[in-house]
């Protein structure tokens, strides 16, 4: 159905795609699997027209294709979900879907209700919950993952392609989305499916393609080949990653008491201690992340007592947290995270400017010594990058990941709140930043994160929190929980449901 | 978001009125100044409806000051010239519309910075209608016909007011009900997500500003109607004014997006002003102290209620 | 009684003075006197005098403006039964009076007392700004002027920018001593304004020359250059405070149900120079 | 990136130079002339560079062409009151931070459009340097050695060209080699990302709005010092010029993001279009058309080559 042979793509120096081949045929899911910067989503933007590859060919059904502009792709019947989201912040998800698509009329107006109508039946026909009224902006990433999702839902498509569509979904929305894959598979549709969640390659997918350094290096049926298998093809040599068994305690470092995170939330109480590496799971919306995110004091709406060290501080203010130890990474990078049009230093320096001081008293960054040290952390993060003074937004997904996490880890910070820090980061990166976590823990540090993925959650946390409707409906160390007990808690039944309508 | 959140700026322009007509009973809140008011704000507001087409697409067009000038001066010297008053109208507006889309067009090919390509843009109409016009005012030989185009009432309604009105719907019309304007606003949104898309930039661009151009060159013609003459500088001093009205109707409605009914609304906000402390005989820089923090309080009433997060 | 006073120069330092001069005398005479300035924009012109109708002020007064730019606005005023008075403006439908001082006389007088300083010949640099009605009827009379002394060149001219003049004009002329030096016989400058600011330049770059400088209006700040025996040697001063005070006694006379002296009333202009003034410059 | 766009607006300006030398060899080519462009683009780079401050949070500052004049005249307002020096002076600056420090405040706190805000400010200065003045040029009084400030001649350079100089890397150092510019430049790169990395977002902006309006208030002392006089509106003329040279600087160095050595380029080339074409006598509008011409080939240069992706 579609074959790709020898495509080429440079970007000034950087080679992302160097003789790639792929062949997907109709009515099979196809993963692309590859390490962080490997060039998936370089290849899936020559297929989308959004690059134009430098040489190699491209065929759709025998003929070739060679896409000018997104539309031609969308002509051919190819729909994408990029792994950068790109939708417009201040149009609803109905009208989103159709942002350069053609617009349902009336008397050659635009017909808002239709679209609505449209796009609302296209939500329930997938089983997905959205509220699809208010703007985008408002939603988070995950609700904003299932518009872009469903975006390219919108009508038949010969060819689907899915660039991390997991990344921040859980476990409840990844499965509906499975089942709506193998379901346009069945039908004749291609599908190309790109995530670093191998069980979820292997449930879903039925072929696959490696790439590294931008060549394929391996493909065939996954029936075929093991876990262990695929990951040696990516990263090129064995590799095991270890699973995390922690539960040594110390001192309680952070302690939230009759803490609310917005006025529509219960009040919580919990402590981390010193030693603990807690992982916070629920479905989407339970409240993780404005959690996590009142903590770091980014929310003037939180109430509530908040001790860390067992010094009281203010419910909002972020630089307090930062002078007392502790650091937070988001989960939306694009918006939250990076200055993407920034170089990779400025972005990497920022949250500890003082660190590199000329001379102590003097707010005056020595940028020799900037550079050395931010080599130096990105070194220990693994991330692939051309020149520090490269564009951010020119890394990869994952590696632009890793920069802003990275970044926090210097000796200044030991209470660590992640907001699923390892969302599109391969195996083995994922791996580097469980063990930076482990070491953090091991020296008397602590890290909350929240994470969407179950597998990492009994995998790295030596303590499990599950949330629902902002309560904490689980709270148990690692070893004493089970698959189902977490998923029991995270549909437990609230009381009255605390969320009101946004808007 | 809370009332005041949403409705802020209107509840603003409300108390500004208020507030003068309890001040002057009699000269501010007669029904005919605040009629007249509607036509003082007319042109303004055509200017800014202009200007928030191309804020739809988040970029400044910085020349429709001296597009304002160019087709006044356009115009009469083609009435001196003997022309007849349709095709003098065609043709400045054509020339209008042009200004504007030369802007769009390089803008988009090339992501100039819209700011320093319509400057220059403005200072070229500048020099061009400087060129046509020798320098000097000019009137005479305009048509009556065209004059009343920008003066006197038609069914007890300002003519002028109606203009802004119909401009007001025209613009409301484009960028809420046709996919041209919905596209606009999606470049305006997140353009890499609209290139993404497939919308495509460079003849949307080139209609945002191309409209914007041309309702200043519209504007330009009823300013000369109004007047009965035309200065080569007479509409420079729309351009801040045009944009403030755009910002204010930001913060008016839709969260933050450039629209229809609020740019008018901050027109209105602005002339009322004007007016009102003129009315109140209020001395030349008490009334420039007045206006700014009237405008300043306009907008954080808005604010205040919004500050959440 | 309540007088509006309206204008788009006020800051223009002529303006300011016709304004101020016309301030204090009404209000000696128990007036209540609002000033407006739109800051050149006609638009926001025609809207103010429409408000001012609208408020039922006894009287207008447009400053430094052609009536015909705000015609219908003026008419409006003039049905209402307000009388409107022009000051170094012009005449126009609905406008009692006229009161100012003639602005091509005022090229002429400037023209021809350069042309005679120079000895009827040189080359001169023009400072210039078409926009302004007034200002354009100078230009309009030192082109007659060169018309009738073909031995007076324009080498160089500069359109001046308003606002900041001063230093738009100084540029200028920093630029035109370098290009022609010593060839610069005189300056003509049609205000005083650009005149200051090729002063400074002369001042600051060829500090020796004997290039003249004159203008128009009898700025303070150029009357006091004069005064110091500066390159600037004259302007041509406009009465301003005699044209306000004309107006004043012009409104009088029509508040208290009178018709004014004339439609068109002409305040005579003078040349300040060094010896008007009684410098001694040896 | 390719050499063009790396250097494409300095090859503009080289290109500029060359034409003109080339057309007017013995007045334009003159060191003398050179040097004394120098002198006239100091005061617009002095605003410009303030500009760059609030242009790295990506904000505006459309007051300070009122604060130019403001300075000028409040410290005529002091030296006529018998102010010595250095009080004179240390009140006005005092004042000009001041005023940026408020529009900072209210821009950052209550999420107020900087556009607005400001445009509101920049009339209120107005209307307070009107009733301080009372709308006249204001003169006499001037301390020699403050006159001497911004004119004549030091080791050679122009007075004015050594403060722009100054300027130049006093903002330059401070946006690249201080924690505060960093911080500036991370808010107008990505605000949210920079408040949850701990970016203080408040008394950054007021720091960033108060340098500009500050360096306003210098550049309106400086202009005081060379006229000899002070005028109310003086300064109004320097605005969209000084963000014009931002913007040319913008297009420069850096990919995109205001600095300092670029904002000196862009007042560069401003100036030096000005003078050339006075300098070959090209009649006034043909002026205008050619300073927007040449602006826009300017960044055209750069942009052809960067229109890459
Ligand atoms: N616009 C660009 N300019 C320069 N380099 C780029 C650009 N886009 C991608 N690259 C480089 O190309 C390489 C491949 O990137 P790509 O985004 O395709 O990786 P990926 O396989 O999708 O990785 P991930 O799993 O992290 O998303 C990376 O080294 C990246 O830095
Ligand atoms: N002002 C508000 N009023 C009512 N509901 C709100 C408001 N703000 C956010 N919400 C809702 O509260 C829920 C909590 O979102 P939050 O991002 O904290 O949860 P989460 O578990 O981290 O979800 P995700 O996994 O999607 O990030 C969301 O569904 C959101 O729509
Ligand atoms: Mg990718
Ligand atoms: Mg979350």
């Amino acid at each position: 159905m579609l074959e790709i042979e020898e495509l080429r793509k440079r970007f000034g120096g950087v080679t992302a795609l160097d003789s790639a081949r792929m062949r997907v045929a109709a009515g099979r899911v196809h993963a692309l699997l590859g390490e962080n910067g490997a060039g998936k989503s370089t290849l899936l933007k020559c297929l989308s027209g959004v690059d134009r590859p430098d040489g190699g060919t491209m065929r759709i059904g025998g003929y070739a294709y060679a896409p000018a502009d997104p539309h031609a792709a969308e002509d051919a019947g190819l729909r994408f979900v990029h792994q950068e989201l790109n939708l417009v912040p201040s149009f609803t998800a109905y009208e989103n879907a159709f942002v350069g698509r053609r617009y349902p009329r009336r008397l050659g107006l635009v017909g808002w209700r239709e679209m609505r109508a449209r796009f609302a039946e296209v939500r329930d026909r997938h089983g997905m919950e959205l509220d699809i009224d208010v703007p985008v902006g408002r939603l988070s990433t995950a609700k904003c993952q299932i518009v872009g999702i469903l975006r390219a839902l919108m009508d038949e498509a010969r060819v689907l392609v899915l660039d991390e569509p997991t990344a921040s979904l859980s476990e409840g929305e990844a499965k509906t989305l499975r089942k709506i894959v193998r379901g346009l598979a069945d039908h004749g549709c291609a599908v190309i499916f790109v995530s670093h969640r191998l069980d979820e390659v292997f449930a879903v997918a039925d072929d696959y393609t490696v790439l590294r350094n931008g060549r394929t290096v391996g493909e065939g049926s996954l029936s075929d080949e093991t876990r262990d298998q695929i990951i040696a093809l990516m990263a090129g040599e064995e590799f095991k990653h270890e699973r995390a068994a922690l539960t040594r305690t110390g001192a309680p470092l952070l302690k939230l008491s009759g803490f609310t995170p917005a006025y529509f939330r219960p009040p919580l109480d919990l402590t981390v201690n010193a030693g603990e590496i807690v992982g916070l799971y629920g479905v989407i919306g339970s409240g993780r992340s404005s959690l996590l995110a009142s903590i770091w004091g980014a929310n003037s709406l939180a109430r509530g007592e908040i001790r860390i060290k067992e010094r009281a501080l203010p419910a909002a203010g972020i630089a307090e947290r930062i002078a007392a130890g502790v650091a937070y990474v988001p989960e939306d990078r694009r918006n939250r995270g990076l200055v993407m049009h920034h170089s990779v230093l400025d972005n990497a320096v920022l949250p500890r400017l003082s660190l590199y001081r000329a001379a102590s008293k003097l707010p005056v960054p020595s940028w020799r010594a900037a550079r050395r040290g931010i080599r130096r952390l990105l070194a220990d993060g693994n991330v692939k990058y051309g020149k520090l003074s490269d564009r951010v937004s020119t890394l990869s997904g994952g590696n632009q990941q890793k920069v802003m996490i990275g970044r926090w880890f210097t000796d200044e910070a030991w209470l660590f709140l992640l907001d699923e820090p390892t969302r599109g980061v391969d195996v083995r990166s994922k791996a580097e930043i469980h063990s930076m976590c482990l070491r953090l823990a091991e020296d008397g540090g602590a890290v909350l994160f929240v994470t969407s993925d179950i597998e990492e959650l009994l995998m790295l946390a030596g303590r499990v929190l599950v949330m629902a409707h902002g309560r904490i409906t689980l709270d148990a160390p690692n070893h004493a929980v089970t698959r189902q007990s977490i998923l029991d808690a995270t549909f437990h039944a609230p009381d009255r449901d605390p969320i009101r309508k946004t808007g | 978001m809370s009332f005041s959140a949403r409705y802020g700026t209107l509840i603003g322009l409300t108390a500004i009125v208020a507030l003068f007509s309890a001040l002057s009973p009699e000269a501010f809140a007669r029904t005919s100044n605040l009629i007249n008011i509607t036509q003082q704000m007319s042109l303004l507001a055509i200017v800014a409806l202009g200007a928030t087409f191309v804020m739809s697409l988040s970029e400044f067009d910085l020349s429709v000051g001296a597009v304002v000038s160019m087709a006044g001066i356009v115009s009469v010297s083609l009435f001196g010239a003997g022309w007849g008053m349709v095709p003098t109208i065609v043709v400045t507006l054509v020339a209008g519309f042009a200004v504007g889309c030369i802007s769009g067009f390089l803008v988009a090919t090339w992501r100039m910075p819209s700011f320093i390509m319509t400057l220059a843009m403005g200072t070229i109409v500048g020099g061009l209608t400087f060129w046509i016009s020798d320098g000097a005012t000019l009137f005479g030989n305009i048509p009556n016909a065209f004059r009343d185009m920008g003066r006197g009432y038609l069914a007890g309604a300002p003519v002028l007011t109606l203009w802004a009105l119909a401009a007001t719907i025209f613009a409301a019309f484009i960028l809420d009900y046709t996919e041209l304007g919905r596209k606009m606003l999606a470049i305006g949104g997140n353009r890499e997500a609209a290139r993404l898309t497939g919308v495509p930039i460079v003849p949307t661009s080139v209609y945002a500003f191309g409209l914007c151009t041309l309702l200043a060159a519209v504007a330009g013609l009823l300013l000369t109607a109004r007047l009965g003459s035309a200065h080569p500088t007479g509409g420079n001093g729309f351009l801040l004014q045009a944009y403030a009205a755009v910002f204010l109707g930001m913060t008016a409605f839709r969260d933050g997006q450039p629209n229809a009914p609020g740019t008018l609304l901050g027109a209105a906000i602005i002339a009322v002003v004007a007016n009102g402390l003129t009315i109140l005989g209020v001395p030349n820089y008490l009334q420039d102290i007045f206006t700014g923090l009237i405008i300043i309080a306009a907008v954080l009433v808005r604010n205040v209620g919004h500050k959440t997060q | 009684e309540d007088v509006a006073v309206l204008t788009p120069y006020l800051s223009s330092v002529a303006t300011n003075e016709m304004v101020e001069t016309f301030t204090t005398e009404s209000e000696a005479k128990g007036w209540t006197v609002n000033v407006l300035d739109t800051r050149g924009d006609f638009q926001q012109l025609a809207s103010r005098i429409e408000d001012v109708t609208n408020a039922g002020v006894d009287a207008i007064v447009l400053v430094s403006v052609d009536p015909n730019q705000v015609g219908d606005q003026v008419a409006g005023a003039a049905e209402k039964g307000i009388p409107v008075f022009a000051l170094d403006g012009a005449l126009a439908d609905g406008v009692s009076a006229n009161i100012t001082t003639d602005n091509f006389a005022l090229g002429t007088i400037l023209s021809d007392y350069l042309f005679e300083s120079l000895g009827g010949e040189g080359d001169i640099v023009k400072f210039f700004h078409s926009a302004h009605p007034g200002v354009r009827q100078r230009e309009l009379a030192l082109d007659k002027a060169l018309e009738e002394n073909p031995n007076i060149k324009v080498i160089a001219e500069h359109y001046v920018q308003v606002p900041g003049p001063i230093d738009n004009a100084r540029q200028a002329m920093e630029t035109f001593i370098r290009q022609h030096g010593e060839a610069i016989d005189g300056v003509w400058a049609a205000w005083d304004e650009p005149a200051i600011g090729a002063l400074l330049a002369l001042q600051s770059d060829m500090p020796d020359s004997d290039i003249v400088i004159a203008g128009i209006d009898g700025n303070p700040q150029a009357v006091d250059l004069i005064g110091q025996c500066t390159n600037l040697v004259a302007t041509v001063r406009q009465d301003f405070p005699g044209i306000a005070r004309a107006a004043v006694e012009e409104i009088e006379t029509v508040l208290d149900g009178g018709e004014p002296s004339s439609k068109e009333i002409f305040v005579d202009a003078m040349v300040v120079d060094r010896e008007s003034l009684g410098a001694d410059c040896k």
